[in-house]
């Protein structure tokens, strides 16, 4: 049905799990954490975030490359806050996040451990930005896009080098206009932490609440305004789009271009180093006339 | 039939721009009527958000102007403005919006002459381009409506 | 309750002529809160500004809009009527329909049009201002002057003399800095020392300046006429109020083979000194790195022999707190070392000197009493090359600056030699000769012609030693790249100044910013030279870039005149039109995020941090917070803000949409 | 006028606008249709959806009597989008009025008996309905009691009227501020609602309390009337959550099963005490 | 049963193009998207209908429409003109919908009828011929079966199609309505053959017993740790309410420039923090799991109750024609954190307050 082709068989890609069970299991143990934050099958053939408050509950923790929610999420809803501290099965667009967050100050040093797996198969315990920045590049999987979330190629008015403008103009409304700005793109980043979006804003409302043609276009225009130099890429907003909107190409768009033109990336440091934050005299202006 | 003509809106700075649109006023040089201008203290307070609400209050183009890089009253404001345009700039590409409808333009508060030069080609430009009809028809659209008037 | 008034001018013919005024009146009219709409003639004349303010009375406006000429014509004085009417000046706004239409379209349907246009945005823009009120902050009447050179005691003495207190810290022992060390000054060779020193007493007898010498800034917090600076003063091991300046403890400690800093290496100093004797203070400093008592426990000399029993091993670093209303930043230059020139063998040949060392030579109370004699065997050199350029304007050295002063001082040295010297020949190697000031080329020209000093165009490729003497290889450009080879008993090079080492780290405690040489960076090139970006901060002398002593003491007096204008008052006031982060209801007390995104595009570090508490202190988040007293109101913070929660008044998020929306 | 469409407003003329209080504001709105004018019944308690066209509706009560017809009236705080655009409207200007919505204090069953009203500064308009309902057919009820609290003497609302009902011998009205609220020439009392309340002492005899206010003067209120013998069956309060359409379709309001919109806003503490804490 | 048709699979594409020629829109589900998901839009000339996969979203908007405009006015200085009082609606075939589409159609055509009735929704429900499909397959999300309806339900539809062979469709006659459109068909349809319409149906087991869920829910309002635990993953994206083809909460927005302008009705979710907050900062259901339990209580609690209210005594407790839920299984199906409804009804049917 609907998931065919956004997700993919479900196939595991990851073989130590045992180890990361395990090692969730010392953490539950000694008290260090209360809950243990990953993925678990779900229903339908489905996977889902998972709670493990047990050392029994480990046994259901997998990892695959359907796991994309991205579950940073979590470690801002105060329900799961008040489970205790947690430990959080990492991947690298996960730790990425957190490192963005920390930048923003929105992670605090040792809020949380992350439990990830090197090359070799053995389990990292990150709770610091720091330590997250020192091995993120080492880690599997770490570079290139997932496999998951949609990719430009199977869109021919995207592809690259077409130049036809009015295509991508016929692309992008056809998408946005099935957009029914339930926000679970929003609601599935892991940057879209604002208690008070702009859209809910209304003193100027400067984007339309309505789910009509401008209002649609004007949302994810800011959107990708807001993410420019803040999305790690993790395609949390494309999986969780009903309407299978391919949002992450727009993200994943602009942090290129920022990438070539600035030379920076979100999620590597935990140091602020945003883009639009800074600038440099030699910055281009081809366009400026 | 009369020419398009195309209605433009402008956001500008107060210490550069809009002091040499005035200089071009003093000067008494001539430039094209369709100009709307709006005053911003500085580039840098030039929200993306306002270029398009320039678009969806019909504008057929945009024009943001300002301070030449290290002459920003503020000292920065321009250089940021300058990188989230190119950001916002290349969005709009991605996103199949003209970006030839959209002119920046450094004109300082002598450039009278320029002001008027940026003013004519721009409406030259966006006459040559036409209505901006595929995102004016993005207006309304989405919006049932079942009302007989 | 939008009561707003619209006042179109015909500017005589000057907007009459192409824009029918009484049409965009009437079109006016129509617009939603508009309550009142006329046109007249001349609206800034009297009787036109009393249309103003009788409206506002009358018809009780919440708001006016004039269509007249430009706002940075008139927009003061129609601001002016409307608070002699009652309005609160900030409720008026001017649409331009002269300079921006009537004076550069054709009189038609079009350009009435346009000023309508003009007038309806407005309007909505003016329906969303608010009532500000200037900002007041209060100014504290202290200035800190960083630095004891000149322009340091330059800037004090100016506004000590203007009857405002001034704290000066100096990191060494003395005032003075380099001019200090300085023999005689072009380009009238005025010994330095007897034009320095009166003012060097000057400062220290002052009675509204406190000197802090041997201290250095540790911090400095707040924002313009309210910082609050944290000084380091260095133990001196001597305490000062007792000390009588004997010099007992100099002239006995065993320890007197330490290379003199203020004889640029060339001379040598006991551990417990005096830099110079004209030092002020005139008190001496324990160098604890070499003093022999600090070593080994023993000697103690020192305080075994003064008679003043002033000497303290066991003083300490002490941190004062000061609040003080403004900063002059003072805090000079240096000049590159010796491993910049290895092509030179600057370090490698003692011969080889740079031109500070040359300033101690020639001083009569230098290592060697105004003599010119070579560090290497005490020997009056018979040929001397001076180099300028050493490192100036050189892409591949990472300076591309032209030093400024080095052209005039290397005149002034080969001068000099020429006079000590009579026999002795004087090469100076130059790129330009850049001689601009106020009897500056006489005085190059003086050298060459009075005094014989040999000017070669061209660049020295290498130095080496050959049979005891120093061989300069160059080029004579102006004779076709000619080589030329000078067997020389010592080489002068005029190094390239640079900014002093520690100028990066006290930008960062400043809060001001720098250039890529690492000099501080005005506030405008041209327009507020010695001003910095942050509001109460100023720059003067060598900090800001090389300069000579009358630039630098130029710009101290200006600094020194900044701050006595901004003293003069005891409120600061300040336009009101600058950001404010909102705040709301709880839970959530701001839409702020805190991600502080703000904080990084701030030119002016306006943006805090502010905790929000409960009522027993807990931390609840951290929210940004605009410093009403450093924001100056451009607006880049509110661009950058995702959620808006800052704001800019006079050109908030709801007037600039409101605008935008006007002309849909 | 076209009764289909439930969200067609009446168009209302604003013909007098008062400021209350800082950002609070009265105003009194004639119907610019006279025949609907005419025509337009309400009961104490019930509200509407007041709108700026452009900007949107906002809910709040009809603060008028139903004695009083041909005319409405609204008292708002200005806080958000809607509120604002309201309070920059002027004498003259026109607005959208649509309902009344939801039920109403039973003032028809309360013949013979007493009514003691208890309000708490923004909180005075759905009450000062119900109170000039009363006065308007005074002879049908007992004592009429007042007590009105703000924060400061500047935030009290509906001043004249306060100024009215203390001269009238047959309205016992107490005024209060806060510690701190009060100016040199303040002649109420100081002090929070809940205190004056108790030292008043009101007989709860044969008595109806009305009670509307913010949450914690009400959270306070409330246990001191239960002491002075109140029922909570005659304990009358109105919630105010929040709502878009006014008739039970849009799904913010409801409190549990009960919906305010339809199913109140008039409550009484009876039935609040079997609700769920959703207000 | 009802009247029946015969009507031959290829006869759909003409059946189409003469009920468009007659005036009518089609809205249909078609493929859209790189997924190629199918999705109700208004047909396209390629007319691709998509009968095999279920729409990631209801066909609600046929009826309650994502943005809708409520009201029309002109500013003329200070006059405020409300413009347009007639509601006219084009006549429209919502094609391709499955039996429980069709029952919720039905439901929120109750839902908004109630109390204030809506023209809108009258005039558009009026205009409206529901052509419905009966399922011949179901995933493990479906439970239609457990809430009252099935796959060869017939309620809210005006046809109702089975596809009884490969060529074939069995053609039910529900309404009036659908015999106008078989009259404006005249020519394609056929008279029905024998056949066993069952055989082809789905068989959707029942996950759960209602009559528990239904009985259990109001007790269990105040056990907030149950409602925290099933909503622990909860975003609170509300995609859940958006796919859902009864949830109907909505907002009102009003647009507008100086001259004119529309109040518009927005789909909206209790889902959303921002749903329920006071301007003056106050929440009443200020955490997911309050949120989420009103999703839940309003499906399964209070609309059954209020439509008993408002039907008087009949139909009796327990019975499912009032749920605010057609067991599509959308909602589980977009689910970002697969936070699956069987499987939390079936908790509230085993929970033991």
């Amino acid at each position: 049905m609907a998931e065919t082709v956004r997700r993919t068989s479900g196939q595991t890609v990851v073989n130590d799990m045992e180890a990361l069970r395990q090692r969730a299991r010392e953490l539950l143990d000694a008290g260090t954490v209360q809950v243990i934050i990953g993925y678990a099958n779900g229903s339908n053939r489905r996977v889902r975030p998972f709670f493990a408050r047990r050392p029994e509950d480990l046994e259901r923790l997998i990892l695959d490359d359907r796991c994309v929610l991205n579950l940073a999420v979590y470690l801002r809803k105060p329900e799961v806050k008040a489970l205790g501290k947690a430990a959080v099965i990492a991947t690298p667009p996960l730790l990425r996040s957190i490192l963005q967050l920390a930048a923003e100050n929105h992670y605090q040093e040792s809020e949380a451990v992350f439990l990830a797996l090197d090359s070799a198969g053995n389990v990292l315990e990150l709770s610091s930005a720091e330590q997250i920045a020192g091995v993120l590049g080492s880690l599997p999987g770490s570079t290139g896009q997932d496999a998951c979330v949609p990719s430009a190629d199977r869109m021919p008015a995207l592809s690259a080098g077409s130049t036809d403008r009015q295509a991508r103009f016929a692309f992008w409304k056809q998408e946005f206009e099935r957009c029914i700005r339930c926000y679970a793109c929003r609601a599935a980043c892991p940057m879209c932490y604002c208690e008070q979006c702009l859209v809910d804003s209304n003193q100027p409302q400067w984007i339309p609440v309505a789910a009509h043609s401008i209002g649609n276009l004007e949302w994810h225009i800011s959107r990708a305004m807001h993410l420019a130099g803040r999305c790690v890429n993790c395609g949390a907003c494309s999986e969780a789009c009903p309407a299978g909107i391919p949002l992450n190409l727009v993200n994943q768009f602009l942090a290129d271009r920022i990438q070539q033109e600035f030379g920076q990336k979100a999620g590597t440091s935990a140091k602020l180093d945003y883009a639009l934050s800074v600038f440099s005299g030699s910055d281009r202006e081809t366009f400026i006339k | 039939m009369s020419e398009f003509e195309p209605k433009i809106i402008a956001f500008v700075c107060n210490w550069c721009t809009y002091a040499g649109a005035d200089l071009t006023g003093t000067s008494r040089m001539k430039y094209a009527h369709n100009v709307r201008v709006i005053r911003t203290p500085c580039t840098g307070r030039i929200d993306y958000m306002l270029i398009l609400k320039a678009f969806s209050a019909g504008a057929d183009g945009v024009i943001v102007s300002g301070c030449h890089p290290g002459d920003c009253h503020y000292t920065s404001g321009n250089y940021h403005a300058r990188r989230r345009w190119m950001v916002f700039r290349s969005l709009l590409d991605f996103l199949g919006i003209d970006v030839e409808r959209v002119r920046f333009a450094w004109v300082s508060a002598a450039e009278g002459a320029k002001w008027a030069e940026v003013v004519n080609t721009t409406v030259a430009d966006i006459r040559r381009l036409g209505p901006y009809t595929e995102y004016q028809n993005l207006i309304g659209r989405g919006v049932e409506r079942s009302f007989q008037v | 309750m939008s009561r707003i008034g619209v006042f179109v001018c015909h500017c005589g013919e000057n907007i009459g002529a192409t824009v029918d005024c009484a049409q965009v009146a009437q079109m006016s009219s129509s617009i939603p809160g508009v309550v009142h709409s006329v046109d007249y003639k001349y609206m800034c004349s009297d009787p036109g500004q009393t249309l103003i303010k009788e409206a506002v009375k009358e018809k009780k406006l919440t708001g006016v809009v004039v269509a007249a000429c430009s706002p940075r014509m008139h927009e003061p004085t129609f601001r002016r009527a409307c608070a002699e009417a009652g309005l609160n000046s900030f409720l008026c706004e001017m649409a331009n329909i002269r300079e921006h239409c009537s004076w550069v379209h054709e009189k038609g349907d079009q350009t009435t049009q346009k000023a309508a246009d003009l007038v309806r945005v407005l309007v909505e823009k003016v329906k969303r201002n608010r009532p500000l009120r200037p900002i007041q902050v209060p100014v504290t009447k202290t200035a800190l002057v960083l630095g004891g050179g000149i322009a340091g005691i330059q800037a004090s003495l100016d506004i000590a003399n203007a009857g405002q207190k001034v704290i000066l810290v100096e990191k060494d022992p003395s005032i003075g800095g380099h001019m200090a060390q300085l023999s005689e000054t072009f380009p009238t060779l005025d010994c330095s020392q007897c034009i320095l020193t009166p003012r060097m007493v000057e400062v220290a007898q002052h009675p509204n300046i406190t000197l802090l010498s041997y201290s250095e800034l540790e911090s400095l917090d707040g924002f313009i006429g309210n910082f609050k600076a944290r000084i380091r003063k260095k133990a001196r091991k001597v305490d000062e109020k007792l000390c009588t300046g004997c010099a007992v403890c100099t002239q006995k400690c065993p320890q007197k083979k330490i290379p003199s800093k203020f004889n640029a290496g060339l001379g040598m100093r006991t551990a417990i000194f005096v830099p110079f004797p004209q030092a002020v203070p005139n008190k001496p400093v324990i160098d604890i790195e070499n003093c022999r008592y600090f070593k080994t426990g023993k000697c103690a000399v020192c305080q075994k022999l003064c008679p003043a029993k002033a000497v303290r091993f066991e003083q300490e670093d002490e941190i004062l707190e000061i609040d003080v209303g403004a900063v002059v930043c003072a805090t000079g230059f240096d000049v590159v070392n010796t491993d910049f020139f290895p092509e030179y063998g600057y370090g490698k040949y003692p011969d080889v000197i740079n031109g500070l060392q040359y300033e101690r030579l020639a001083s009569a109370s230098g290592p060697t009493l105004g003599e010119i004699r070579r560090p290497s065997d005490g020997k009056i050199p018979e040929t001397v090359v001076f180099l300028a350029c050493a490192g100036s304007r050189d892409r591949a050295k990472g300076i591309d600056y032209c030093s400024k002063i080095c052209c005039m001082y290397t005149a002034k040295h080969a001068m000099l030699y020429r006079h000590k010297v009579h026999s002795g020949k004087a090469y100076v190697f130059y790129m330009d000769i850049r001689a601009g000031g106020k009897m500056y080329d006489e005085f190059v020209r003086r050298a060459i012609e009075e005094d014989g000093a040999i000017y070669v165009r061209g660049r020295v490729s290498r130095i080496y030693e050959r049979d005891g003497k120093l061989i300069v290889k160059g080029a004579d450009t102006l004779l076709g790249g000619e080589p030329i080879e000078i067997k020389a008993d010592m080489v002068v090079l005029a190094t390239a100044a640079v900014a002093s080492p520690a100028a990066e780290e006290l930008a960062q405690k400043l809060h001001i910013s720098y250039d890529s040489y690492k000099f501080f960076s005005e506030a405008h090139p041209k327009l507020r030279p010695v001003e910095t970006n942050t509001a109460g901060i100023f720059l003067a002398g060598a900090c800001q870039a090389p300069k000579d002593i009358p630039e630098s003491v130029a710009q101290a007096s200006g600094a020194a005149s900044k701050v006595c204008g901004l003293f003069s008052q005891d409120q600061l006031s300040r336009e009101p039109l600058i950001a404010a982060v909102n705040r709301t209801a709880p839970p959530q007390y701001s839409s702020c995020t805190g991600c502080f995104l703000c904080e990084s595009v701030c030119p002016y570090r306006a943006i805090e941090r502010e905790t929000i508490t409960t009522r027993g202190g807990k931390p609840i988040r951290t929210i940004a917070r605009v410093n009403p007293g450093l924001c100056q109101g451009c607006g880049t913070c509110v661009a950058v803000c995702r959620v808006k929660a800052i704001d800019l008044d006079g050109f908030s998020n709801s007037q600039l949409y409101a605008e935008v929306r006007a002309l849909a | 006028m076209s009764p289909e469409n439930v969200y067609q407003p009446y168009l209302m003329r604003i013909d007098r606008a008062v400021d209350e209080a800082p950002g609070i504001r009265t105003f009194r709105l004639l119907f610019e249709d006279e025949e609907c004018g005419k025509n337009f019944r309400f009961k104490a308690g019930q509200f509407g959806e007041y709108s700026v066209f452009g900007e949107g509706e906002s809910t709040f009560c009809i603060a008028s009597s139903p004695t009083r017809t041909g005319y409405i009236e609204c008292t708002f705080r200005q806080t958000g989008r809607v509120t604002s655009a309201l309070a920059a409207l002027d004498e003259g200007d026109i607005l959208g009025f649509r309902g009344p919505y939801g039920n109403v204090f039973p003032v028809d069953e309360w013949k013979g008996k007493n009514l003691l009203f208890i309000a708490g500064g923004i909180a005075l308009p759905p009450l000062r309905c119900v109170i000039w309902n009363a006065l308007d057919l005074r002879e049908n009820f007992g004592d009429v009691s007042i007590i009105y609290g703000a924060r400061s003497v500047a935030d009290l609302v509906y001043k004249h009227e306060l100024e009215e009902w203390g001269k009238r011998d047959d309205v016992k009205l107490m005024t209060t501020v806060d510690p701190g609220g009060e100016t040199p020439d303040w002649k109420g009392q100081v002090g929070f609602v809940p205190h004056v309340l108790e030292k008043a002492n009101p007989s709860s005899e044969n008595t109806i309390a009305l009670v509307c206010g913010p949450p914690i003067m009400i959270k306070l209120t409330l246990p001191v009337l239960a002491k002075l013998g109140f029922a909570a069956g005659d304990t009358f309060t109105t919630l105010e959550n929040r709502m878009k359409c006014g008739f039970g379709k849009c799904g913010r309001c409801n409190v549990g099963k009960y919906y305010v919109c339809v199913d109140g806003p008039v409550f009484t503490l009876e039935q609040l005490q079997t609700m769920p804490a959703e207000f | 049963m009802s009247e029946t048709r015969s009507l031959r699979k290829q006869s759909i594409p003409s059946l189409l193009e003469k009920l468009e020629q007659n005036g009518q829109r089609i809205i249909a589900p078609q493929p859209a998207g790189p997924s190629g998901t199918p999705w109700f839009t208004d047909l396209d000339r390629e007319r691709h209908i998509d009968l095999e996969q279920m729409t990631a979203v209801s066909p609600k908007s046929g009826l309650f429409p994502v943005v809708e405009e409520i009201l029309r006015f002109r500013k003329d200085g200070k006059q405020v003109v409300i413009e347009g009082d007639k509601v006219k609606v084009q006549p429209t075939v919502l094609f391709g919908l499955r039996p429980c589409d069709a029952r919720g159609l039905r439901i929120l055509e109750s839902i908004f009828q109630e109390g204030e009735p809506d023209v809108f929704l009258r005039e558009r429900r009026a205009a409206t011929t529901v052509v419905a499909f009966s399922c011949t397959a179901a995933d493990p999300d479906c439970f239609c079966t457990s809430v009252g309806g099935g796959p060869g339900d017939t309620e809210g539809s005006d046809l109702l199609l089975s596809a009884i062979d490969d060529d074939h469709f069995l053609v039910e006659i529900v309404t009036p309505k659908g015999k106008e459109l078989v009259e404006l068909g005249a020519g394609l349809f056929e008279p029905a053959k024998e056949s066993e319409q069952t055989k082809v149906l789905a068989a959707v087991p029942v996950r759960f017993p209602i009559a528990d869920v239904l009985t259990k829910l109001p007790a269990l309002f105040n056990l907030e740790s149950f409602w925290q635990e099933q909503s622990l993953a909860c975003l609170g994206c509300s995609t859940c309410a958006f796919v859902c083809p009864i949830c109907s909460c909505f907002d009102l927005e009003d647009e507008a420039d100086l001259k004119c302008g529309s109040r518009l009705r927005c789909w909206d979710s209790c889902g959303q923090r921002l749903f329920t907050l006071h301007a003056s900062g106050h929440n009443p259901r200020s955490v997911q799991s309050q949120r989420w339990r009103q999703r839940v209580m309003h499906k399964f609690s209070y609309l059954p109750e209020r439509g008993r209210k408002a039907r008087g005594s009949a139909p009796a407790e327990g019975s499912t024609s009032l749920l605010g839920c057609v067991g599509c299984g959308r909602c589980s199906r977009s689910c970002p954190v697969d936070m699956n409804l069987i499987e939390r009804l079936t908790a509230i049917a085993e929970s033991d307050l």
